[in-house]
């Protein structure tokens, strides 16, 4: 299979549904002239044109709120954010509207869209431009929200998110933007909500989403390596809707978890995993679910602090050991 | 006009009789606006507004008795009793709510708009909104995107003079619609009262809309009678006159039904029997929706999801509601 | 002591921090001439005039960053949203810039500002005006989130608030402003981040935040007096800071737990609270804790179903029984 | 202004050198905009700008040691390592930051304005923005908010013709400064490259807002030299010869030389110590930021919460951190 970068990947999903389905617009802040600012819809002005690559205005919660309207007759927009960040300024279209006019209107309506960015810290441009929001939209009834790992999950779900008919919310990672993995050449689709058991093991199971599972990989093979110890790697792809059943069977069979997270610790989407796990699996935990986010503070900007700001897989295994102990 | 006012004083009295829970915001007075705007658009324009819906949602032919139900919170409301007064919605007549975020909607309409574009339909939107809301950043954000692109849609404003109890004056710099110079967008100002005059005035800016796909800000001048909404003494930012001096002189419905006794389209008799018909079918409107079932609890995780909605279309997988 | 309702108690502590520092200024929308949209300020503006009680236009994202900027500079405002859940067309303004000014200046600038309001559902106003967003905001470092349960604590916790330097979250219920608590005359404090227990028990512990400790005590109430069993409250009081202590001393005590929370499930309090307790606590439950929440759909309107979706003490009562059983 | 200038170009140095993370706008070729306008300024004046901020802290007399050392991510740094090229701070030079989010500072600055008026103070704001910024909501509610308060702000659009990759004709309807009579506001515009026209211009609007608590918005037509950020290519959007021209005729640096000459108020020696004093004081803060230390890992919660940083006046209980 041919290698492909996590940012060929998603351009290539976003052709393949440009060039699948007319109703499917880009639209957002530099994806035409300029290529894109992390160059993930480079070329697509080009082979599509400006009716389907649409450059706006800085006014994410203009052209946000106005994708939804189009949405609602059936247009289907690829919303880019420039980072996942701005959505603060675009907060009250996302999860006011686009989650909440289904349900107002009884059902009568529904929102195709898809927003899609980079949701991530570690790039050392500080705290309002490093958030990670996937808890926080994700909490939300209404929405989907989609944080993909590699470059082949982020194009089999970019796909699936583009097709479905929910505002779904793509938070992809500009750090792994550059990173290959294989693709295959011939379509395929990833269903939203299905975890990935992207590595088996039988001592612990650390649960992760978006570049922590790359991070949690690397671990795990130091954990065999030089310990010892299996570790089983579920990468949970979609946080809403949520695969509890392959977070349960892991759990089932290792009785350790061990929740790896690059967003912020307070009710985050650990948090939420080690209340079901608890509730659904008490008796098969043989120690406390222990956890691993960016320590509790704004992103910083200095570069090796921010660094160690992060889960990393030094901090993975450190903690992956004390759980076995 | 007629239809809506009588829907509302219907309502009113529900709501004292506590039948109607939340807010209830009247649109007692600004009758002439959406009947006036609305009774311009064909089968390819659209209509979005705020959160004091009712009368554009009569005036673009939804059924009383789906919205009377949909007051009483029943599972016969035209949102199934999800959405209350503020979210009334019938995309089948074009007709796309009903919003309660002030300003909101506002992006939503140019989005309509923008899909007739792209689809090459000769539409137009109207996006209705308060004095009130014209000092959202989105609605800003909005008026740009719309002179910019282009987009066949005219923004609406209804100025009744207040934004809950701040004057205009106290809220807002400088002229409203003209606002739209900053953006080198058309604007319009007219009266209210006399559908006549609204009319006339949006006409133009419908079909430069629609035609040619530009937009335009109109600002429409009417007055409500009633408070903000049916919880507002009204006691605080308006004397008892003013309000007596605008229905006594500028009552749309009067004005409206004035014009048509002189015109000689109406007579006396005329009108006493379509006011009877107009309460009675009110009436009945509140006998349905009292009569209607609530949604059952299972109804409170449906019409969240197209695909929950939709199971034999269902792709994705997982747990979409938690516990 | 004299009985005063919750909203004549927040009042009270208005009043008087206004009449204690010159720099406390309230403003928003319909807070002055119209004495508030839920008459919680009713009568400031005649008491203190115009200056210290600002009307503002309807311009959330505008107020409350203009009222960021006078806080650098020692002005101190309480801004009141008409309803929390406008927060949303703020939420830049309250997350980006209060929440990380004082990080990313390192220290050189601070926000003592008050943002208040009501912040709950089962008022039947629909779903984009019944958020609870404690858990949402409490997830940034850099705020503090306090969300009082009755008229007592709704005192003391909004003088602190006011008098505190970072940026505090207040959030009320409308649903509480009418009912009537003892209150004394004289002035108090109570700090933030204090749980406090407001019924001992020793079979299981309910903690609760907000109207859901009313609920709670109704519950309690009726599971001692019908089924004889002694259930704990704990209200938090404070989502961040946390009373940590607090909450762990009375697992300890009955090792049994039941989280209740008038917001959404997923990544809510209830979870933040689940996966700190399991950690901390793990060899002291004897089942595994369980939640009450709002159920997980945007709000309703319909009337009678709103007060279904909502936790309500029939709920609670039977949840506590299932949980020990 | 030509501290500026050599103190970007070191900057530019030591990002090519890795030594500098996350993003670098530079100010080279505005140099004249915030050097003039901030010239203007008194005591009680204050000043906030977007991320592109070198400038505006280099004008308002920060050091420029602490600012590699910032840009250098170490604890030494204007903020303490904490903020980075977007957030610079020095509120004892009245100088406000350095702010990432396009738009999100403006309230702000009006705040700061507010805050002046409320204590009685006889000083201005300024709040600097730019082309692409004046699309953002909060931009438009804050100038509904200090035209209605009459709040002693100025909002400065420094027009450099692009927001990031986009011309403003592809993302501004209208006349960006001219949207000011929509609030009722005075507005002004010049060039940017001349600091005597800079300050010619700006003088009546800050007197204005000091003096008469009058808010104004003034765009300033000026150019970048460099891509958006130091990451962009800068090769989709304008040609090579549009940045030469402007180079070649408007540097301000050199129309300011040129004219000091002229006047007889430097010679040719005199300007080329200048050059040399500069350079090195640039190179001397790359020394001092490359000696420095970087913070330490405990001090990623430090800065967070006043109280926490002031343990001893602590009131609050409770875990505030979480992990
Ligand atoms: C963002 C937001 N802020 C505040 C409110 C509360 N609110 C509802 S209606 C209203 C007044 C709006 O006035 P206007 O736009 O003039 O409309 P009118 O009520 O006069 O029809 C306010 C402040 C809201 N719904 N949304
Ligand atoms: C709300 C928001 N949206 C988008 C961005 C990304 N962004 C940073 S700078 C910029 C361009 C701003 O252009 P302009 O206001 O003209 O300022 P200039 O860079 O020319 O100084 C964009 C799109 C951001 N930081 N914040
Ligand atoms: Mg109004
Ligand atoms: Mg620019």
């Amino acid at each position: 299979m041919p290698l492909l970068s996590y940012r060929e990947a998603i351009r290539h999903a976003l052709a393949e549904e440009l060039q699948r389905d007319p109703n499917v617009v880009v639209m957002g802040e530099e994806v035409g002239q300029f290529n894109g600012a992390y160059k993930v819809t480079e070329g697509l002005l080009e082979k599509f044109g400006p009716k389907r690559i649409v450059d706006t205005p800085i006014s994410e919660a203009g052209f946000v709120g106005l994708g939804i309207g189009a949405s609602m007759l059936g247009i289907r927009p690829v919303i880019e954010l420039m980072f996942w960040s701005f959505y603060a300024v675009a907060f009250d279209q996302i999860l006011n509207n686009a989650a909440n006019i289904r349900y107002m209107s009884g059902g009568q309506i529904h929102c195709p869209l898809v927003i899609r960015g980079p949701g991530n810290g570690g790039t050392n441009v500080g705290a309002t431009h490093s958030h990670t929001p996937e808890a926080i939209c994700a909490s939300h009834p209404g929405v989907k929200v989609v944080c993909p790992a590699t470059a082949y999950d982020a194009k089999g779900l970019l796909k699936s998110a583009i097709r479905d008919n929910d505002p779904v919310l793509f938070m992809e990672n500009t750090l792994l933007y550059g990173e290959k993995w294989e693709v295959p050449t011939e379509e395929y689709l990833i269903p939203l909500g299905l975890a990935d058991v992207k590595r088996p093991g039988t001592d612990l199971t650390i649960i992760a989403h978006g570049r922590a599972v790359v991070s949690s990989l690397a671990a795990a093979h130091t954990l065999e390596q030089d310990h010892g110890i299996s570790a089983e790697v579920v990468d949970l792809r979609s946080i809403r809707p949520l695969d509890e059943e392959t977070v349960l069977a892991s759990v089932r069979k290792t009785h350790r978890v061990l929740l790896v997270e690059e967003g912020k610790p307070f009710c985050g989407v650990g948090a939420q995993l080690a209340f079901m796990i608890q509730e659904a699996a008490f008796d098969d935990l043989d120690a406390p679910i222990r956890r691993i986010n960016s320590i509790d503070a704004p992103a910083i900007y200095s570069p090796p602090l921010e660094a160690q700001q992060l889960p990393d897989a030094g901090k993975i295994i450190q903690a992956a050991i004390e759980l076995l102990r | 006009m007629l239809l809506i006012r009588r829907f509302e004083e219907r309502s009113l009295r529900a709501y004292q009789a506590k039948k109607i829970g939340g807010f209830l915001h009247l649109y007692n007075g600004q009758e002439a606006v959406a009947v006036g705007c609305c009774s311009l658009l064909g089968d390819n324009d659209h209509v979005i507004t705020a959160y004091r819906d009712h009368g554009h949602a009569i005036a673009m032919g939804m059924d009383i008795k789906a919205l009377m139900a949909e007051l009483y919170g029943k599972a016969t409301g035209c949102s199934k009793g999800k959405g209350g007064s503020m979210h009334f919605f019938d995309p089948a007549r074009n007709f796309w709510g009903g919003h309660g975020i002030v300003g909101g909607q506002v992006p939503l309409g140019a989005g309509i708009a923008y899909a007739l574009k792209y689809r090459g339909i000769a539409g137009a939107c109207l996006a209705f909104m308060g004095d009130g809301a014209v000092n959202q950043g989105s609605v800003h954000e909005t008026y740009n995107l719309a002179a910019l692109w282009q987009l066949p849609v005219v923004f609406v404003i209804e100025n009744n003079g207040y934004s809950m109890g701040t004057s205009q004056a106290r809220s807002s710099a400088g002229e409203l619609s003209k606002r739209a110079e900053g953006y080198d967008m058309d604007w319009g100002i007219c009266g209210g009262h006399d559908i006549y005059e609204v009319r006339a005035c949006m006409a133009k800016f419908v079909a430069q809309a629609r035609d040619r796909s530009k937009p335009a800000i109109v600002e429409i001048d009417t007055y409500r009678y009633r408070g903000h909404s049916v919880a507002d003494p009204d006691n605080t930012y308006r004397t008892k006159a003013e309000v007596e001096e605008y229905r006594r002189s500028k009552d749309p419905i009067q004005v409206f039904r004035n014009a048509l006794l002189a015109e000689g389209v109406l007579d006396e008799i005329g009108a006493t029997a379509i006011d009877a018909a107009v309460r009675a079918e009110a009436e009945a409107a509140a006998e349905f929706a009292e009569a209607s079932p609530f949604p059952a609890v299972a109804d409170i995780t449906k019409d969240v999801y197209w695909e929950e909605d939709n199971p034999s279309e269902k792709q994705s997988r997982g747990r979409i509601f938690f516990g």
